[in-house]
């Protein structure tokens, strides 16, 4: 019961909190107030599991969470180099790179576009649970075939938006470099690629949170006995809930370290655009 | 780079043509059915010449500077622009052109907006620093190089999209209401150094105004449209000699000229 | 009549005909039961279904329900129709391995999530590593078919007597083309597919009454399975909602079935009982228990009454 | 329809590659057992072996096109070895959780425009949120919501909004941020009230940008619904196919399966581009 | 809706005054350091004054407009319209403001977006329509209310923004270079349509612009405005009588404010 209450008075807290500090201006209290709705959220949890009994074979406490974390970092940091490092990375790189380099075909030659787009946009359709045991049998257990699985999942989000960033010029723009007449190249170098930045950038900002969960679900479907998808996978079996939990903490904060590392280098790449200027 | 279109021609009493149309016609296909922008228009444009056109809004003066640019291509009628196709002439770089609306590429600071047309051109990186400094100056931005364009008030980006014209040896100018966004102050300014510029260059420029005093002031001849179909009512020449300090404007003759353009614009309104 | 709710181990198949047949064939009407059969899935963990309220009984495996109770789930097996193991490591016959002495250097598949135990406890017994390092053997995780083996991805997949054994004679392979190596006859069987529920639920009378009724009612499902197989497996396929499975695979299951319900009554042999905690303690380095749970583990409070 | 010859063209094109590597992966199967019979097979015999295997790595198209037609067309709609009938079990999860995703995103970025908290503490959270592999722990929520009494098709949808719900957030926080600061001055010139600006401005300023998250939305959903279907393995739906096929090894199965799950995004993303084209031209903006 | 703040007012020789502002400043803060937008700006404009503010671009017109429309908070000083609050002025609804963009909503016709004010004000039905119908004529645009924006030209767009300000009963005009996109003729006509309706309503009207013949046409008085920091440094009483033809602007009293004018923004920039 006094966990509950306890809960509910940080919960209220908090709420007061964020209410003030949200008035405020500055980078110390734009920081602080998802932070603090964090932590309410954290110990809301350890309360409300404490506070009901909640098995913890159902679902464990934020501290036993906590304590697992300390305890199996070893296993941890294992499973983060194969599924993060290794898999989810190699195939970011090369998803990403392969849909700007096809976009900008597709963009040359407009007979691609419209053959290429429909077609793309119903593969695209095709569910990553489906593609993932296919992949898995063509490229083996190893982290080939996460990567492919993320080269698959990544690759239309990042063309679609290509394509659309480097048609996203207006036609006055285009006109100067018609009466410069600048070839197709220094158009694409000077004017497209450019303007089609702040779209790539949101492509690239999709495919990262896409990367992660693609490199894990796929170790669903075939695995070595290590990488983060396998554990959650089989300490589930196991009732080691609480591993399967610092696992997910971890895909948590490798996606949203990424995530906020492609959202930086956005803001250095496109600092021109409005939607990087206001506010 | 521009030597094989440019005429060599020096200012004798009958300046080669750089520029004629013939039985030009443009018709846009909308959706709402066509919409014809030009009909019939005739014009021959001397080299030297500046020519101001004017007409109510939607008359075709955008279409016509287009269709010289090899922006458009007309449903009828034959340009000749230095006696090659517009085409031609366009990847000679024969062209300077300002757009109705600034139009700098956002990602680029001011600098390195004019100076794109220079990387473009092949032009040496010392010689592009310099010329970018010198059209700056000449449109009185200076120290703004560094700024990116949204840093900068609408009438200050027209003028670093002018500088970015001139930044290059063009010998035809077409410019498309460079001076809509600016106070009067500033425009008689810049008239003066267009004027200047113009004399000194022997540049042949066409000019699209809505402003009766600034077509009357700038050219030597006054092109008058009508509104759709677009077609030439008017082309005025204009008796007033190179030399115009800004206060011609006052003159008789300047007055008796802006009167006939009123008049020959007047008649394609409506009212009264 | 009484509600009860079963959670199986694995999908809809002949794996679990006694409880089909029981449901059919009337006999849990007859106790006064109305039980719902909830079929499981390859990342369901029963037990997690159990303690979450979500059934009173389940289908599970010794190793693993032990492997819970030390991670603080209170089950207790309370009935063990099967007697004997249906598991074996199935191997290739031209990649060389004529005895668990040739496993060094090569690669064994088997399912994990709690199924990988026996296969553990059974290299550390025969000491070897299984970390891949000289002198062991590689561990691959394998799903739940035998695609890696047919692909050669492994050498040696862990297989079913009653269902993936015969998906590789299916595919076009012979008996000859195969070796096997039965957990039965190489002495470190454990048992399989026990009923389990929680310490909560044998604590209350009314519901340790029911589950009385509940394992006579589907003890003589077993048994009336064993005896007509055919249409026992006919019971299953008609149950099967994913309508993915052959009559001839589910016939051929339910006969292999039947020779692992074969001399079991339902009550669970404390014999048996103690020589899978012996296979599971022996495991060396990570063991899967670290305690021999004792008597607490295991009841006969409910064979006892229902076999009365 | 000017799209028509460089579509067929690129089906063509991927026909023809799908028949190539139907050949190159299922080579070492036909070979292998050609060996264990002592068989030696010339190359038509080869290929043709690998486009008509049982169980192959890769289905040649037309087998996955006989699977299709045998589930589809020859069964009756409602019998359980009818993928029309699996189609419609996923489908209906699938729109039950856009529906409440959506309602949900939309719920979430007008708290985000109009709240000044919100703003500043939930959208960190929310991308956060996405970072968890919902697909990985689908299993123990359905389990968890199973314990609480919640099963069927409602375990299902939730996992389905939880996927969906994001680009709706994402995408009408662009959509209801996307009037300029004139249009919402006149708005204050004349005094509109908050329910007022919301209505008339910021509501119909972002229907395009909702539409193109409902498309990603629905999508998502999509997948969530399989993923919901996977670890309640023996039940109905294109993912129950899916995995019933991979246990089995049935690998035409899951190519169908898939092909159909593929058809069914398509078919719901049409129909929202449908509704978007209709509703923006009712608005004057297409 | 408005008589809570309306003044009674009368054409009294000592009209009321609507706004007052004293001691106004306004500093913007930007990444790039602060802007002195408005500095020490002291005005007085009585009910039914027609006054035009002229100045070089960014010297701070809008922001003073943007002041009184209570769409900013000035740094220190106040400013009072009607004897309250500009925040109270505003859900009062006093005010009718043209944007120096067009800024329609481009998924309303023109009719709907010029109902959208009465919309929001709650007028009845039948009033929306009768209204619309009636600025729509003001504007001549009578015939287009079915049509979209982006089917109309910029200068029609201009025009039927100015209809939207007028469809509902503001007492204070707020224009901001309403008239920029225009021609010249079209100019003229809408300058004489929008005297007619000032002498006829006895609004007080605040017009920005750019041209010196424009401002000099239009209003009572003319507040002449310097660059950065923003100041006031001349307010000329123009002694033009309210009835004013075309013709007007040839007249030596005419010309004269013009002149004066044109000397006030002259000392505000940096040539000759
Ligand atoms: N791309 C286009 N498609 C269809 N119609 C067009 C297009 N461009 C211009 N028009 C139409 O052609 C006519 C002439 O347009 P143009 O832009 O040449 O006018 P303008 O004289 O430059 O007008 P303004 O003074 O407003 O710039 C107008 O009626 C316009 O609506
Ligand atoms: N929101 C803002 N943030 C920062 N600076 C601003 C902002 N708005 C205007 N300014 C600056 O304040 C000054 C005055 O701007 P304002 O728009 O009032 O000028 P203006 O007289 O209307 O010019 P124009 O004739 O070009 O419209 C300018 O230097 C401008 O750069
Ligand atoms: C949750 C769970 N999933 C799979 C197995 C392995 N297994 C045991 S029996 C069987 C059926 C087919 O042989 C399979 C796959 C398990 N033990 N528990
Ligand atoms: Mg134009
Ligand atoms: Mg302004």
């Amino acid at each position: 019961m006094s966990w509950i209450l306890a809960g509910l008075i940080v919960w209220a807290l908090g709420l007061w909190a964020n209410v003030r500090l949200s008035k405020r201006k500055g980078r110390a209290a734009a920081l602080a107030v998802p932070v603090i709705f964090g932590l309410v959220l954290v110990f809301v949890w350890e309360a409300v599991v404490r506070g009901f009994g909640i098995s913890p074979v159902l679902l464990p406490a934020p501290s036993v969470i906590a304590a697992r974390f300390g305890q199996s970092s070893g296993v941890l940091w294992q499973d983060f180099v194969q599924t993060v490092l290794k898999g989810a990375l190699t195939g970011y790189v090369l998803g990403c790179g392969a849909a700007l380099l096809t976009a900008i075909v597709v963009d040359r030659f407009d007979f691609l576009r419209r053959g290429l787009l429909p077609v793309g946009n119903f593969v695209a359709a095709l569910p990553i649970i489906g593609i993932a045991p296919i992949l898995v049998m063509w490229f083996g257990f190893d982290w080939q075939s996460k990567a492919a699985v993320v080269v698959v999942m990544v690759f239309f989000p990042v063309l679609v938006n290509a394509v659309q960033g480097l048609a996203d010029t207006s036609a006055m723009q285009r006109d100067l470099m018609r009466t410069y007449a600048a070839s197709y190249w220094t158009s694409l170098w000077k004017l497209r690629l450019p303007a089609a930045l702040p779209f790539i950038f949101n492509g690239l900002k999709i495919a990262s949170t896409l990367a992660l969960i693609g490199a894990i679900v796929a170790e669903f479907f075939g695995s070595p006995i290590t990488g983060m998808g396998f554990r959650i996978s089989t300490s589930v079996g196991l009732l080691q809930l609480d591993l399967v939990w610092a696992e997910i903490v971890v895909a948590a904060l490798a996606g949203s370290a990424f995530y906020g590392g492609v959202a930086l280098i956005e803001r250095a790449a496109t600092f021109w655009h409005p939607s990087q200027r206001g506010r | 780079m521009t030597e094989q279109v440019a005429a060599p021609a020096a200012s004798v009493p009958q300046a080669p043509t750089v520029i004629s149309a013939q039985g030009l016609n443009l018709v846009y296909e909308t959706s709402d059915g066509p919409v014809q922008a030009l009909k019939d228009v005739d014009l021959k444009i001397d080299k030297g010449d500046f020519v101001s056109f004017i007409g109510p809004s939607g008359c075709g003066k955008t279409t016509f500077l287009r269709v010289m640019a090899d922006l458009e291509t007309p449903t009828s009628g034959t340009v000749l622009v230095n006696g090659v196709t517009p085409e031609a002439a366009r990847k000679a770089r024969a062209y300077g052109y300002v757009f109705q609306a600034a139009g700098l590429y956002p990602w680029r600071s001011i600098g390195g907006n004019i100076r794109l047309p220079l990387e473009i051109m092949g032009y040496s990186k010392a010689e592009q620093a310099e010329r970018v400094q010198r059209v700056l100056e000449l449109v009185e931005l200076s120290g703004f190089d560094k700024k990116y364009p949204w840093q900068l008030s609408g009438g200050m980006q027209q003028r670093a999209s002018i500088a970015r014209a001139l930044a290059f040896d063009a010998d035809i100018l077409l410019m498309d209401e460079p001076f809509g966004a600016l106070d009067e102050i500033v425009r008689d300014h810049l008239n003066e150094q267009l004027l200047a510029l113009w004399s000194r260059t022997e540049k042949t420029i066409c000019f699209v105004t809505h402003s009766i005093p600034e077509a009357v002031y700038l050219s030597t001849r006054i092109v008058v449209m009508s509104p759709r179909p677009g077609r030439i009512t008017d082309v005025i020449e204009s008796p007033l000699p190179k030399e115009r300090p800004l206060e011609i404007r006052d003159s008789p003759e300047f007055l008796e000229i802006a009167h006939r353009v009123r008049e020959g614009l007047r008649a394609g309104h409506a009212y009264d | 009549a009484d509600e009860l709710t079963l959670q199986l181990k694995w999908v809809t198949q002949a794996q679990f005909a006694g409880y089909y047949v029981a449901a059919e064939k009337g006999f849990y009407e007859e106790e006064d039961l109305d039980v719902t059969i909830k079929p499981g899935g390859p990342d369901i963990a029963p037990v997690q279904v159990l303690l979450g309220g979500g059934a009173d009984v389940m289908v599970d495996w010794l190793p693993s329900a032990l492997a819970a109770r030390e991670n603080g789930a209170p089950i207790v097996n309370i009935a063990q129709p099967f007697r004997s193991s249906g598991l074996m490591l199935t191997c290739l016959k031209e990649h060389g391995i004529e005895s668990p002495a040739d496993f060094p250097g090569h690669t064994l598949g088997t399912w994990f999530f709690g199924n990988e135990l026996p296969l553990y406890s059974w290299m550390s017994k025969l000491g070897y590593a299984t970390d891949g390092s000289e002198g062991g053997v590689t561990i691959q995780k394998i799903n739940f078919n035998v695609d890696p083996l047919l692909q050669k991805q492994v050498e040696c997949a862990t297989t079913m007597t009653y269902n993936e054994y015969w998906q590789v004679i299916d595919a076009g392979l012979t008996p000859e083309d195969l070796v096997v190596f039965k957990y039965q006859d190489e002495g470190i069987a454990t048992l399989e597919d026990g009923l389990y529920t929680t310490e909560e639920n044998l604590a209350d009378p009314a519901m340790t009454e029911k589950l009385v009724r509940f394992v006579r009612a589907s003890m003589k499902g077993w048994k009336y399975a064993e005896e007509n197989p055919d249409e026992a497996a006919e019971i299953v396929l008609e149950n099967d909602e994913t309508g993915a499975q052959t009559e001839e695979h589910q016939k051929r299951m339910m006969g292999e079935i039947a020779k692992l319900t074969a001399g079991s009554n339902g009550a669970l042999d404390p014999a048996d009982f103690t020589r899978t905690v012996e296979v599971l303690l022996s495991a060396g380095a990570d063991p899967v228990i670290t305690k021999d749970p004792g008597e607490a583990a295991w009841t006969h409070a409910i064979t006892d009454e229902a076999l009365k | 329809m000017k799209n028509v010859i460089p579509v067929l063209t690129v089906v063509l094109a991927i026909l023809l590659l799908w028949y190539g590597g139907a050949i190159l992966l299922n080579k070492q199967w036909v070979l292998d057992q050609a060996a264990r019979q002592d068989r030696v097979l010339t190359t038509p015999e080869l290929i043709a072996e690998t486009w008509a295997q049982d169980k192959p790595k890769l289905p040649a198209p037309h087998q996955v096109a006989v699977e299709l037609w045998d589930t589809v067309a020859m069964k009756k709609p409602t019998s359980k070895r009818s993928l029309v009938y699996h189609a419609w079990v996923t489908m209906s999860a699938t729109v039950l959780g856009f529906g409440l995703g959506t309602l949900l995103g939309f719920a979430l970025a007008v708290g985000i425009v109009y709240n000044r908290v919100m703003d500043k503490s939930v959208m960190p959270w929310v991308i956060a949120s996405q970072t968890i592999p919902i697909l990985a722990i689908a299993p123990m929520i359905i389990v968890v919501l199973n314990a609480i009494g919640i099963s069927g098709l409602l375990p299902k949808a939730m996992i389905s909004m939880y996927l969906s719900f994001f680009p709706v957030v994402v995408g009408m926080v662009k959509g209801l941020r996307s009037p300029d600061a004139m249009q919402l001055d006149q708005m204050r010139t004349w005094s509109a009230t908050r329910a007022q600006e919301f209505r008339r401005l910021r509501l119909p300023a972002s229907m395009p940008y909702l539409f193109a998250s409902m498309k990603i939305a629905m999508a998502a959903s999509l997948v969530g619904a399989i993923v919901g279907e996977l670890p309640t393995g023996a039940v109905a739906g294109l993912g129950a196919r899916l995995l019933a096929g991979s246990y089995y090894g049935q690998t035409i199965q899951i190519w169908s399966a898939l092909l159909m799950a593929a058809a069914l995004a398509a078919a719901l993303v049409g129909l929202i581009g449908l509704i978007q084209r209709i509703t923006l031209k009712r608005m004057g903006m297409a």
